[in-house]
């Protein structure tokens, strides 16, 4: 995959391809999409940029170790079912808020959060797993 | 926010139902954020564990008292949402997993391995007793199927830690096999929505004796080979010799106290509870699976000269007393299968523990190769003795009581004490029993005569010089055997004082057998 | 609870146990006192036991009961009787005696403390079975004495004769335990209760629907720790066992238990035909059997080891018989019996120690190099062979007073004439023939034995004509209360010193003593004879058990074999085959195969999609390079998810498209470095096996959906989700509120398994770097001794840069220790 | 319809199983593959079907104008997708590893947990 055109291309690729994960993380809960996708998507890209830049470049990219990604996720995904604890409804109940951002209303809410999480974690795991592969398998 | 779709509002205490799980996971994700500081990692799953273990035995406490606890997640009402529901049964599994997984973290400290933390070990120990939490917890078979595949690649990721090449051959056929059970399972769940249209168990009990009964068999019957695989039922059993003695002891230990107990615990809650109906229809190849489970075990511990691998065989042996606690049924026979669960996660445990340490002391994997441990170590002579008697089912030690209930569920049925016409399935459970304990205590005293009375090494059947020993090191001996002396003194005292077990696991047959109080937890009778 | 004095009679199982853990370290600080200090707590037993005496006799039966199983009724209870009392102070009077005996017979052998703990958890385990008021609670002893005799034969544990004699013991007592267990739990669900004490009150079980099991049963566990034709071998066998553990063993302890079992129950079970015939025949057998074998043998002790034998035989005999006199003379006859045999036990082992012999031919002359030794193997001989003022004397008079009625007891009174004699004609043999002639030079030169060996044969037989002196007091005190116990009903006692002459039993006494001195004179021609014989039969019970034993051993390694034979591919078929099963069976044996299906009605698309994935699938079937199964694969999942798409799922159409590219990318990067078979490897049975197995599956799948699908769908929950989605989950698509919302825990179990995943990949991955491999052949640790063996390294692994990244890998060794 | 796609399935069975009796590991894995598919479609269909009309609710509805199709299903093949796709990766790694390391992908010379020639149990005691 040395080819000129392709490693130029790639970073717009896969800028492109993270933009569209996110969309598709966020409109999930209305639209066709949702946090596996939108992960699965998004560690795609990245897989793509590891096959154009190099692995180095990626991991570099990535700021933190992928696999800590995933962890989070599980976390984030965790902690957003934990919430309704100060609620007095049972783990996982989803809890929605609206916030002002920029006076427009903005709806929160843990379902989303929960989204967030499956998605990080879909992605870190991914991730992490197709670098240490296309680094030809010397791990992480 | 709210939906308004339960009665009230969620005490704090009932929490805890899901707290195993929760702990569990969020300890994983923390170790795994942590896992470069090697030194502290170890120190904080410790933590993590404790806490499961106080919030077991919080659960169990409140359980005994009160009957089921039951948390509906999301607060939508089953069937249509998620609910853990927690009885005796299942809370009881749940402490001792977590109480095993503390001894073996524990244990795991006395074997040097560099790696570890960094190999993500302890998030993985801690996902394996999440997800052994979540099986034993959940009341929808969906969910628990997630939890078989928590579990499942949890103790994958287990397996291959460690540098033996045998440990690759195991994991493939761990790994295939048990992952073509649990698509079994899960074909079995798309047909049994498609049958019954919910998965959630305390809703099944109603409904399942609507459905197509064909349909509900076939489901019944993929489960059981599911659930059978799972735990090592003859014949879908070769996955467990074949992989657990790769790992290293505390390995080995874990998956001996947790994984093939899980999966009888679900042919237990779906056969006995869910769909009694059809556990009377595959009653007569539950009582042949039983009787070959029980015949041919043991079989393997005589003919198996790798240590730990003949212990695999002790593992398969005791699903094969619960399968035939299960077959004789009754209120008896549920305890007794109930009871063994929870004392063969122990003590399976346990003798993994030990074995470990017969290893370090003997630097040898195979019986043949070892010797003279009588007297090398008469710490750990005591501790494997007990464990053996235990296991062969010897008074007073804890795998007495539950063979006791079995065999009078089976006397209770058999007819023999008059009262009614002799019962022949009861009569050849009960002679596989007793043949099974014979074969067993046959197989104890040779792995005993073997490895510790003889004094060396055996060569083509000559025996060799006495075996120098190399002594624990302090940390093996601090660490490993404090730990497995640990384990076996709780055994040894829930044996001599065997009866909270006892009663528990009566009150945990009353709900296996009568979910009234289960479905009443869950809130059935309260759907809008 | 207030303190009741009687509780003290639960220390008696307890406090030998207790002291048995710490006996050991003791033993080290005591050193040569160690026996004697221990043996303080049985002698304080047995002077605590000697001050129930009098309340028992008086008809008195002490019980007490702790709580213990309150669930299931049982209790820690205990019972003292007159039964219980004679058993208990024999036990712990012979155990202490064998106590400071075992310290002065190992001496400074370095496992002396586990012996002498061994014997006092072993003391305690009898007192507990004799004790316990409770069948659980006697099955936990009785097992808990096989496992100390277990240990205790298998002391000597360097030579293979003493583990296979501790094997051989345990499991044939352990069947006995297995049967006993099982006729505990018969009894119990019989009566309905677990306690003795009830059992004996209910009196006879004989005639009720589970009697006989629970005799065959309880039988069964009697005959093999009491050692009864045909399960006697193990105890000659358990000669291998030090001398002190043989002369406790082969007294009052193990093998009585069994005897002390059907004393025990013969309230309950005796009395029945089966009974008496079961009893009398076996142990008629038993005793000409063990007399028999006696004569064969020149080891002191495995004559005496025979003749234990024979004694057990004729003391099930007499309970069998059931009548007073019969379980009267049991009861004398167990109490002279442990008296004697201890003795002498103890008197040939201090033999061996002082001559570092036991060959009856080799001995002679030891009289006046061993006075004391000899004047307690002539006490203790004299009441084997039943000469007047010893214990033993009494008990076959008893016996021969109880006799004679039917044809049976005629029977039984021969064989006893004729076992009694040929006892006291060993007796007599192992008394005069090392002791008495000429001195012969033997591998030690004969000393007297030192004090420890000598107070216990000296106090036992003394012990034996006191008791015999004193008869009459005896009797009263000790064997009316015992044959009482035994026999259910009040048995008086009428034993006097005086002997009857108009009785017959004494004329039958000068027979057994004509036939005892004629087996004595001719003892050498009748063992040649015996010996020849036995050559000629060539069949023993104990070569049939190695025979046995190396039968199943054999059996079980070619079954585990067979079954776990390590060919994933076979597991795997087995799998298959009971998924077949599965399926068909249940809907076979509902009759519910679903019709054949009418040709579907689909749009020309949808003919389009199936066309797509089954030519997915035929490529995939066909595909022989890596590219073309990739891209066969690749086609499938597209049909699939295209078949998402159509059928209102875009949800799962797209998921299942990005899954499959990325499956594709995954399977790309790996299979570079894999190469794919050309040629499917399977034999052409194999491929029919598998054809067909794949065949039934499918079909099978296909009719139980069919199945399934032939009745409607309850829509609760697609109605529910339908509903509520929007209101109360504010999410319009469905599919995701349930993910996140309604089945959110689904959801946070399955990103779990996604980070297990991840993280047991990489450690996957990582197995193979240098870094984790710290034990480097360049390190300084020094090189192991066994080469390792070389892995070669394939020349046809397309990533051969790879596989030099790897240099430690190729020299693991197939156990996997590392390099 | 429904038909249709339960005999697709059990197509895809067949085919799955057929790899997975193979005795090449790649083979095997490709077989776990499909069959996946399988599973996944068995669950759809057993969940019943309808043409084209997704479960979504079309935007200001409180609920769908139209019957949709039934959307538990979906959502349980998505978990089922994204736990089989975890699974299968691990496998495949796993394979590629053991190929590696034993330079073998055939089952038959996959042994070392259970060595063909395994030691004979010792006739002693």
């Amino acid at each position: 995959m040395n080819s000129l055109l392709f490693r130029t291309m790639a970073p717009v690729i896969v800028a492109a391809m993270l933009v569209f994960s996110l969309y598709l993380l966020l409109r999930g809960h209305n639209e066709p999409g949702g946090g596996f996708v939108g992960g699965l998507i998004a560690a795609a890209a990245m897989a793509l940029l590891g096959m154009a830049n190099g692995v180095m470049a990626t991991r570099r990219a990535l700021h933190f170790d992928a696999l800590n990604y995933a962890g989070v996720g599980v976390l984030l995904a965790a902690l957003a079912g934990v919430l309704s604890v100060f609620y007095d409804v049972p783990f996982l109940t989803g809890l929605w808020a609206e916030v002002q951002l920029f006076g427009t209303p903005i709806s929160v809410s843990t379902p989303m959060l929960f989204d967030l999480g499956v998605y990080l974690t879909v992605f870190g795991s991914i991730v992490s797993v197709v670098l240490a592969l296309e680094a030809g398998g010397e791990g992480a | 926010m709210g939906t308004g779709m339960t009665a009230g509002p969620t005490v704090i205490a009932d929490w805890l139902v899901v707290l195993p799980v929760l702990l569990g996971l969020i300890g994983a994700t923390v170790l795994l954020l942590s896992r470069r500081f090697d030194k502290v990692s170890g120190a904080v799953a410790v933590l993590f564990v404790v806490a499961i273990i106080a919030v077991d035995a919080a659960l169990l406490q409140r359980v005994l008292v009160d009957g089921p606890v039951a948390m509906i997640m999301g607060n939508w009402l089953p069937p249509f949402g998620i609910s853990f529901a927690a009885d005796v049964l299942g809370t009881a599994l749940a402490l001792a997993g977590a109480v095993v997984t503390l001894v073996v973290l524990v244990y795991g400290f006395a074997e040097r391995s560099a790696t570890r933390s960094a190999d993500g070990y302890f998030a993985l120990v801690l996902l394996l007793l999440a997800g052994v939490g979540g099986a034993v917890l959940t009341g929808d078979l969906f969910n628990l199927y997630v939890w078989f595949e928590v579990l499942l690649i949890a103790a994958l990721g287990l397996l291959i830690s460690g540098r033996r090449v045998a440990q690759l051959d195991a994991a493939i056929k761990y790994g295939f096999l048990n992952y073509l059970g649990t698509t079994v399972f899960l074909i079995a769940l798309g047909l049994l929505y498609g049958a019954a249209g919910t998965l959630n168990m305390a809703d099944l009990v109603a409904t399942a004796p609507r459905t197509n009964p064909a349909a509900m068999a076939v489901v019944g019957t993929l489960f059981l080979l599911a659930f059978g695989l799972k735990a090592a039922a003859f014949p879908v059993n070769s996955w467990l010799p074949a992989s657990y003695h790769t790992g290293s002891p505390a390995v080995s230990a874990l998956f001996a106290g947790l994984l093939t107990k899980v999966g009888v615990y679900a042919l237990l809650r779906t056969l006995v509870t869910v769909m009694p109906g059809v556990g009377d229809f595959l009653m007569p190849a539950l009582v042949a699976i039983a009787v070959l489970t029980l015949l041919l075990a043991p079989l393997g511990a005589i003919a198996e000269t790798n240590l730990r691998r003949a212990l695999g065989f002790f593992v398969i042996g005791g699903i094969g007393m619960v399968l035939a606690g299960i077959a004789l049924g009754g209120a008896q026979g549920i305890a007794g299968a109930s009871l063994y669960i929870l004392q063969a996660m122990l003590s399976m445990a346990a003798l993994y523990l030990v074995a470990g340490l017969i290893e370090t002391v003997t630097g040898a994997t195979d019986t043949r190769a070892m010797g003279g441990v009588y007297g090398a170590s008469s710490l750990v002579s005591m501790l494997f003795l007990v464990l053996l008697l235990g296991v062969a089912g010897v008074p007073p030690f804890l795998g007495f009581w539950p063979k006791l209930q079995v065999l009078q569920a089976g006397i209770a049925r058999s007819g023999l004490a008059g009262g009614g016409p002799v019962d022949a399935v009861a009569l050849l459970l009960i002679a596989a029993i007793l043949l099974n304990a014979f074969l067993t205590l046959l197989a104890a005293s040779r792995l005993w005569a073997h490895i510790f009375w003889r004094q060396g090494p055996l060569h083509d059947g000559v025996e060799g010089a006495p075996l120098r020993h190399q002594h624990l090191s302090r940390r093996e001996a601090w660490f490993g055997g404090m730990s497995a002396f640990v384990l076996v003194i709780l055994i040894l005292g829930l044996g001599l004082w065997p009866e909270p077990l006892l009663r528990g696991s009566l009150i945990a047959a009353g709900d296996l057998l009568d979910p009234a109080r289960y479905l009443a937890a869950v809130g059935f009778g309260g759907v809008p | 609870m207030p303190f009741r004095p009687d509780l003290l009679l639960a220390l008696l199982p307890v406090a030998p146990l207790l002291l048995a853990l710490v006996a050991a370290g003791m033993t080290l600080v005591l050193r040569r006192f160690a026996g004697v200090l221990l043996a303080v707590l049985p002698a304080a037993m047995f002077a605590y036991l000697a001050t129930l005496v009098e309340r028992v006799a008086g008809g008195e039966i002490i019980l007490v009961h702790l709580d213990w199983i309150v669930s299931y009724g049982i209790g820690l209870d205990l019972r003292l009787d007159g039964l219980s009392l004679v058993f208990a102070m024999t036990i712990s009077g012979i155990g202490a005696v064998v106590l400071i005996y075992a310290g002065g017979y190992l001496r400074g052998h370095p496992d002396l403390g586990r012996l002498l703990a061994l014997l006092l958890g072993f003391t305690g385990a009898m007192l507990g079975l004799v004790l316990a008021d409770n069948l659980v609670l006697l099955f936990v002893f009785w097992e808990a004495t096989s496992v100390f005799s277990f240990l205790l034969i298998g002391f000597d544990r360097g030579r293979q004769a003493a583990r296979r004699a501790a094997v051989q013991a345990l499991l044939v007592t352990g069947i006995g335990g297995l049967a006993l267990l099982l006729g505990a739990v018969l009894l119990a669900a019989m009566t309905g209760t677990w306690r003795v004490s009830d059992l004996l009150a209910g009196g006879s079980l004989g005639g009720t629907a589970g009697y006989l099991p629970a005799l065959l049963l309880v039988l069964l566990a009697a005959f093999t720790k009491s050692a009864q034709v045909p399960f006697h071998f193990w105890l000659p066998n358990a000669m291998e066992a030090p001398t002190p553990v043989s002369a406790f063993l082969h007294s009052a302890t193990m093998v009585q238990a069994g005897i002390y079992l059907l004393a025990r129950l013969s309230p309950v079970l005796g009395g029945t035909e089966a009974w008496t015939g079961a009893l009398v025949a076996v142990g008629g057998v038993t005793l000409l059997w063990g007399a028999v074998a006696a004569l064969r043998q020149t080891d002191l002790k495995l004559m005496l080891a025979q003749t234990t034998i024979a004694s057990l035989g004729l003391l099930v005999l007499m309970l069998g018989l059931g009548s007073d006199a019969a379980v009267s003379a049991a009861m004398l006859y167990f109490v002279g019996h442990a008296l004697y045999k201890a003795a002498l036990f103890m008197v040939v082992g201090a033999i061996d120690h002082a001559t570092g012999t036991r060959e009856l031919g080799a001995l002679s002359g030891l009289a006046r190099r061993m006075p004391l030794s000899f004047l307690a193997a002539a006490g203790a001989a004299l009441s084997m062979l039943g000469l007047p003022l010893t214990l033993g004397y009494f008990g076959k008079e008893e016996l021969y007073l109880a006799l004679g009625g039917s044809g049976l007891e005629l029977a039984a009174l021969i064989v006893a004439v004729l076992g009694n004699g040929v006892l006291g004609g060993i007796a007599l043999a192992i008394a005069i023939r090392p002791f008495l002639g000429p001195i012969v030079q033997t591998p030690k030169r004969a000393h007297e034995a030192g004090l420890s060996l000598l107070l216990g044969p000296l106090v036992l037989a003394a012990a034996g004509i006191g008791a015999a002196v004193l008869i009459g007091w005896f009797g009263m005190m000790a064997i009316a209360p015992a044959a009482s116990a035994v026999a259910g009903r009040a048995v008086a006692s009428h034993l006097s010193l005086v002997p009857d002459f108009g009785s017959l039993a004494l004329w039958l006494s000068l027979l057994t003593w004509g036939v005892a001195a004629a087996t004595f004179a001719r003892l050498d021609q009748l063992r040649t004879l015996l010996r020849r014989v036995q050559g000629a039969v060539r069949f023993t019970f104990d070569a049939a058990f190695d025979r046995a034993m190396f039968g199943l051993i054999r059996l079980a390694g070619a079954v585990t074999r067979f079954i776990h034979h390590g060919r994933l591919e076979l597991y795997v078929v087995t799998v298959f085959g009971l998924l077949a099963l599965a399926l068909f069976v249940p809907m076979l044996s509902y009759r519910a195969l679903p019709p054949w299906p009418l040709l579907p009605q689909l749009r020309f698309y949808e003919w389009g999609i199936f066309a797509l994935a089954a030519a997915g699938l035929v490529a995939l079937l066909l595909a022989r390079t890596r590219l073309g199964a990739i891209v066969a694969l690749g086609v499938q999942g597209l049909a699939v998810a295209l078949v998402y798409l159509v059928f209102g799922a875009p949800d799962l159409a797209f998921t299942q498209l990005v899954v499959e590219v990325l499956a594709v990318v995954i399977l790309t990067l790996v299979m570079t470095r894999l190469a794919l078979d050309r040629r499917d490897p399977r034999e052409i049975e194999d491929l029919l096996r598998d054809g067909t197995l794949a065949v039934l599956c499918g079909v099978g799948l296909t009719a139980a959906l069919l199945l399934v699908l032939s009745h409607p769908l309850d829509p609760r929950l697609a109605e529910f989700f339908t509903a509520h989605s929007v209101p109360e989950a504010h999410g319009r698509n469905i599919v995701n509120v349930i993910i996140v919302d309604f089945r959110g825990l689904d959801t946070l179990g399955e990103i779990s398994v996604v980070l297990a995943a991840g993280i047991a990949v990489l450690a996957l991955l990582r197995r193979s770097k240098p870094a984790a491999m710290p034990v480097l052949p360049t390190t300084v640790r020094k090189p192991r001794r066994r080469p390792p063996i070389v892995l070669v390294p394939a020349l046809s692994v397309p990533d051969l840069k790879a596989q030099a990244a790897h240099p430690v890998e190729a020299k693991l060794r197939p156990d996997g220790s590392g390099a | 319809m429904e038909v249709a796609l339960a005999i697709l399935a059990g197509l895809f069975f067949a085919t799955a199983i057929w790899f997975l009796l193979s005795r090449g590991i790649i083979r095997m894995l490709l077989g776990l593959v499909v069959l996946g598919n399988a599973t996944h479609l068995l669950i759809f269909t057993a969940g019943r079907v309808t043409r084209e009309v997704a479960p979504i609710v079309p935007v200001g509805l409180q609920v769908p104008a139209l019957a949709t199709a039934n959307p538990l299903p979906q959502a349980l093949i998505l978990t089922a997708i994204v736990i089989g796709f975890a699974m299968f990766t691990f496998l495949l790694v796993l394979a590629y590893r053991a190929y590696r390391t034993l330079d073998a992908d055939d089952t038959a010379s996959m042994r070392l947990a259970e060595p063909e020639d395994g030691p004979r149990p010792p006739l002693s005691y």
